[in-house]
């Protein structure tokens, strides 16, 4: 279903498709000698010993207190890796809202532009049922793996975004429309900026109560538990917070775009 | 074999970035753009490996293990999730091209060359 | 190398080429979340489950949700 | 002191997140708390400043608290010099520039603007201060995604939809580069610390694995930096994104791809690299020289103000790029300066452009001819002032960077350098005088329309719909921030003791063990004094010619009297015309077409560096 003119589109670019994928072979083929050439160094698959891996194995449980030692690494040693990363996931989501604002020539209205006319006919019974009530249990799961975070494989960022596909359990069972009138749009991007406002002022933290910023000052209670390991537990949870609010709203401008927004009666798309 | 997962990243960058560079239509390329990100995941990961070295969870075993390299696997796992926000973010930018061109053909958008 | 993780690693490089040789972005977004499971299992051979996690989470489900999403506006007008 | 300096990234964060959190109440409350915030952050990054010029060796604080144990690097470490943090000041002070031009400039739905723009000075902030390289590339992912979605901020037009699609493009396949090389050197050195992996780099062999990490990291800021030919998605996106996102892109951005490429070789590869010098040098200068003149060529025919000032700007990268190409002392010292002077210049130029878009509504030079004129003359002074600055006039603007430029080329026997950059310089300062004078002052020909009106007729450059109030007057705050840019940026190269002070900083950005003496194990090395050049007649000569040659090539170009045609007319017989056509259609704004060019620049740039240091 390629759009538009196939193969009469307009080329006035200096090089036709022919001529730029032939480029791009020969270029390939050098840059993967290059990479293999580059490999050639490179310790074998298995036996690597690098000391840093080494020394956070060993160190983390017992100075931390938390007994999985890739989210150590993600909140508290390499915390400030992580707010970077979050506020790119910030920055891309407000970009994102900025693009698909809804245009001049558009308003919203019922959904009569679907995709060749597909009919949606809603849900049936027992869709419905199943969805909605397994919105629930996603949810409980996606709080256990943030929560969790320290101690067994997960944390903030897989949290955030299996609480988010909840979204998509509502939208399955039809209750999208429902769902929206109630707003919650203005809630959802608190959400996300409440956790990543929350991950710096905890950075913040570190610098009054200890010594440096995104310091980890908390207590670290006992490894294995839930309230262990100082602050990375809060971390994990604003940034499960904020990927949650996150994805949810990459999700429902989506949903907007399908379900909701249509091009104004006779309104011409310049 | 001690070099196939290597090969195996260079070979998904190349055949991902062909993908881009001979994508017709937008969504296209942005999917071939997430595969040339996902070779990256794949080295990061093959370099972290120690043969037969546990999940450095240490919540069942005891601290001192062999264990594989936990900071690959906290790079690869942010950037994951970054990746996964900025495909979004081109996608919206497909959506809203193909509702200002009239396509998405990658070829027909407008030169810019005023 | 281990048998699993000799299997996981030849349906991954099987399984890239596949998703970018789907021309038509429908099927292709199918391939990608089938993509982001395999890639999930062979990180899982890797000993890595959190990055397992996260890339069954959002390659298989959560990215080909919205490549489907963008598809269905892009799909209904240009035809 | 420097234990708050995560504060300049994290207290800008803080703030776009309040904006996010707050419901939208008036976008006098956005600018002013963004206004507030970014001089909050250049008075921070100054304090910074000061305390690093008292000190002897880099400034190190770990984030966290991790310090190293034994020389293993457990945390983030922010080591910060002269140099750079020189660098995160002038970023800072292009945000407050923006921010007080983008309050009269256009009316913005709710602070995303705001937000974007601030998390885009906390990035900026980081990637300066960062000693860590994975945490370099954190920030560069996050200033490319806050660039996104700044370009693509007018989403009903359709040129800012492609830019910010070829730029997004562009910009992830050059991220996924910088990967590589990370991936490749932490497989080796089992470390993410500049200085850990520049002191385990150093004691080997530059074997395969080095040599091609360092060519992909550099491949990677390559993009972001637009050297040729990975520079096509910048002549796009500047030229239509919102002018107070271009005062940044432009007067910094692009830059900071260039300074970490000195970071990324002098910390970690110096070491290694070092005996192949003089053949890795050929290289830069290659790539710098060719997107110097690239750039300056494709300026003369640009009659988009915008379009004209990015080409600009690639043309001033590859002049800084041959500065730090020539890997010496001085060599770093002039980029520095040429970073300044060219970076606030340029900044100014595009505040200046800015208020002719707010004034007439429209960008293109050649139906703005003689509309100037009743503009306040402070912004014709501002445009000409700016545009002569770049030519490099004696003592002002570019000089004293051009000056330290041609005195490093030809200490390592590079003299003909000196010829290229001066061109590219002196073409693209024509180019802009040749725009100011047909704009503010009526010359050349009345009608002559562009030959070839690519894009949408209709939208090539005409009324902008970025812009708010009654055109009728351009707002005062505008002007005087233009005026103060160029005034800035005329006068930063004959500050007093500015040129030693670079030379000084450089001396000691260019020193590894003194860098990693400092990071790892917090000791403080002797620094052997920097050599210092007087300002000599010939650089004055030059600097006359650079200046006097800019301004006739501009009359040339205006006086129909002597027949030579700006405008160049549609393919003409002679080589040269069709050439530059082929060269302008080049830039086709296809996605695939661009990144088809990076992997062939990748290619070559991989194998030519591979051949130096063999």
């Amino acid at each position: 279903m390629s759009a538009g003119g196939g193969a009469s589109q307009r080329r006035d670019s200096e090089i036709s498709f022919a001529t730029r994928r032939r480029l791009f072979l020969v270029s390939g083929v050098v840059l993967a000698a290059l990479m293999v050439w580059a490999l050639g160094g490179m310790p074998g698959f298995g036996d690597y010993h690098g000391i840093y891996g080494l020394l956070l194995n060993r160190v983390a449980v017992p100075e931390e207190h938390a007994t999985n030692v890739i989210t150590a690494v993600n909140f508290d040693y390499r915390g400030f890796d992580t707010l970077g990363e979050e506020f790119i996931l910030f920055a891309s989501v407000l970009g994102l809202a900025l693009i698909l604002r809804e245009r001049r020539d558009e308003e919203e209205g019922p959904p009569d532009d679907d995709a060749t006319g597909r009919q949606v006919s809603g849900a049936s019974a027992a869709v419905r049922l199943i969805t909605v009530a397994l919105v629930g249990p996603t949810v409980v799961l996606a709080v256990y793996i943030i929560a969790h975070g320290a101690i067994t494989p997960g944390g903030g960022f897989q949290g955030g975004v299996i609480a988010a596909t909840a979204l998509l359990l509502v939208y399955l069972g039809g209750e999208y429309l429902a769902l929206r009138r109630l707003r919650p749009l203005p809630l959802v991007e608190i959400t996300k900026a409440t956790g990543a406002a929350a991950f710096v002022l905890i950075g913040v933290g570190g610098l009054i109560f200890g010594a440096a910023f995104l310091e980890n000052f908390l207590p670290k209670g006992t490894a294995g538990d839930v309230f262990s390991a100082g602050t990375m537990q809060p971390l994990s949870v604003a940034v499960g917070l904020e990927i949650t609010g996150g994805f949810v709203l990459i999700l429902s401008e989506f949903l907007d775009q399908t379900l909701v927004l249509r091009r104004r009666r006779g309104a011409r798309s310049r | 074999m001690s070099f196939a997962p290597f090969a195996v990243a260079i070979w998904i960058f190349l055949v991902g970035l062909y993908g881009v560079v001979t994508s017709r239509h937008l969504v296209h390329l942005v999917i071939s753009l997430s595969v040339v990100q996902s070779s990256t995941y794949l080295l990061l990961l093959g370099i972290g490996y120690r043969t037969n070295g546990a999940a450095s969870i240490f919540v069942d075993i005891p601290p001192n293990t062999k264990a594989v390299d936990p900071v690959v696997k906290a790079l690869t796992l942010t950037d994951i999730v970054v990746g996964a926000t900025v495909t979004a973010l081109l996608l919206a930018l497909a959506v809203q091209a193909q509702k200002r061109f009239g396509t998405v053909d990658p070829d027909e958008l407008d030169p810019l060359r005023d | 190398m281990t048998v699993l993780q000799v299997v996981a690693l030849a349906l991954v490089a099987a399984g890239a080429p596949a998703v970018v040789a789907a021309r038509d972005p429908l099927r292709q977004a199918l391939m990608a979340s089938f993509y982001g499971l395999l890639l999930g299992v062979l990180f899982f051979t890797f000993a890595a489950p959190d990055v397992a996690l996260s890339s069954i989470v959002i390659g298989s489900v959560a990215l080909p949700t919205i490549i489907l999403l963008a598809l269905a506006k892009i799909g209904d007008k240009d035809s | 002191m420097e234990k708050l300096a995560p504060l300049a990234v994290a207290g800008p964060f803080l703030i776009a997140a309040l904006f996010a959190i707050s419901l939208p109440l008036s976008r006098r409350r956005d600018d002013l708390v963004s206004i507030f915030t970014a001089s909050a952050g250049v008075v921070f990054v100054g304090a910074l400043l000061v305390d690093v010029m008292g000190r002897e060796s880099p400034v190190v604080t770990w984030v966290g608290g991790w310090e190293p144990r034994r020389g293993v690097a457990l945390g983030i470490s922010m080591a910060f010099d002269p140099l750079s943090t020189s660098l995160a000041v002038l970023a800072a002070v292009l945000v407050l520039a923006a921010f007080l031009f983008a309050w009269r400039y256009f009316e913005t739905p709710g602070p995303i603007f705001h937000a974007l723009m601030l998390v885009f000075g906390g990035a900026m902030a980081g990637f300066c201060l960062s000693g860590d390289l994975f945490n370099l590339f954190v920030f560069f992912e996050l200033m490319s995604v806050a660039a996104y979605a700044l370009t693509a901020y007018r989403s009903e037009e359709s040129g800012p939809l492609q830019g910010s699609l070829t730029f997004a493009v562009s910009n992830t396949v050059g991220a996924v580069f910088i990967l590589f090389g990370i991936a490749l050197l932490y497989a080796r050195t089992g470390a993410l610390n500049f200085a850990q992996i520049g002191v385990f780099l150093a004691h080997r062999p530059a074997d395969g694995l080095v040599v091609c990490a360092f060519a992909f990291l550099v491949i990677g800021f390559m993009v972001k930096a637009a050297v040729v030919p990975f520079h096509f998605w910048l002549a796009d996106a500047y030229a239509v994104a919102p002018t107070p996102a271009c005062v940044i892109f432009s007067g910094v951005m692009s830059d900071l791809g260039v300074y970490a490429i000195a970071r990324v070789y002098w910390t970690m590869f110096d070491g290694a690299l070092h005996e192949h010098v003089e053949t890795l040098r050929l290289v830069f200068l290659v790539f710098g020289g060719l997107t110097a003149l690239w750039g300056a060529a494709m300026c003369l025919a640009q009659h988009h103000l915008k379009r004209l000032l990015a080409f600009v700007t690639i043309s001033q990268i590859g002049v800084v790029l041959i500065g730090v190409g020539l890997f010496t002392t001085t060599g770093l010292a002039a980029a520095a300066l040429l970073i300044a002077a060219d970076g606030l210049l340029r900044a100014g130029l595009f505040v200046a452009v800015g208020a002719v878009i707010h004034r007439t509504g429209s960008v293109n030079e050649l139906r703005l001819r003689g509309l100037g004129r009743e503009m306040p003359w402070p912004v014709a002074a501002t445009f000409f002032a700016g545009a002569l600055g770049l030519a490099g006039p004696p003592l002002l603007g570019a000089f004293s960077g051009k000056r330290l430029l041609e005195h490093a080329a030809f200490d390592i026997g590079h003299g003909w350098i000196v010829a290229v950059f001066v061109a590219a310089t002196v073409l693209s300062a024509a180019a802009l005088l040749r725009a100011g004078g047909r704009i503010f002052l009526g010359m050349g020909e009345p009608d002559v329309q562009d030959p070839v009106p690519f894009g949408h007729p209709h939208e090539a450059g005409d009324s902008e719909a970025e812009t708010t109030g009654a055109p009728g007057k351009t707002p005062p705050v505008m002007v005087v921030t233009a005026g103060v840019l160029v005034a800035a940026g005329l006068v930063v190269g004959v500050l007093p003791g500015i040129v030693d002070g670079a030379l000084d900083a450089s001396e000691r950005f260019t020193d590894p063990a003194a860098y990693a003496a400092a990071v790892l194990h917090g000791a403080t090395l002797a620094l052997p004094n920097a050599p210092t050049f007087a300002i000599d007649p010939a650089a004055i000569v030059l600097g006359l010619l650079s200046a006097g040659g800019a301004i006739a090539i501009a009359l040339a170009v205006l006086t129909p009297r002597w027949r030579i045609r700006d405008a160049v007319p549609a393919p003409v017989g002679n080589p040269a015309r069709r050439g530059y056509w082929a060269l302008r259609r080049l830039h086709s704004g296809q996605a695939g077409d661009y990144v088809a060019w990076l992997s062939v620049g990748a290619a070559t740039f991989g194998v030519l560096v591979a051949a130096a240091t063999r």
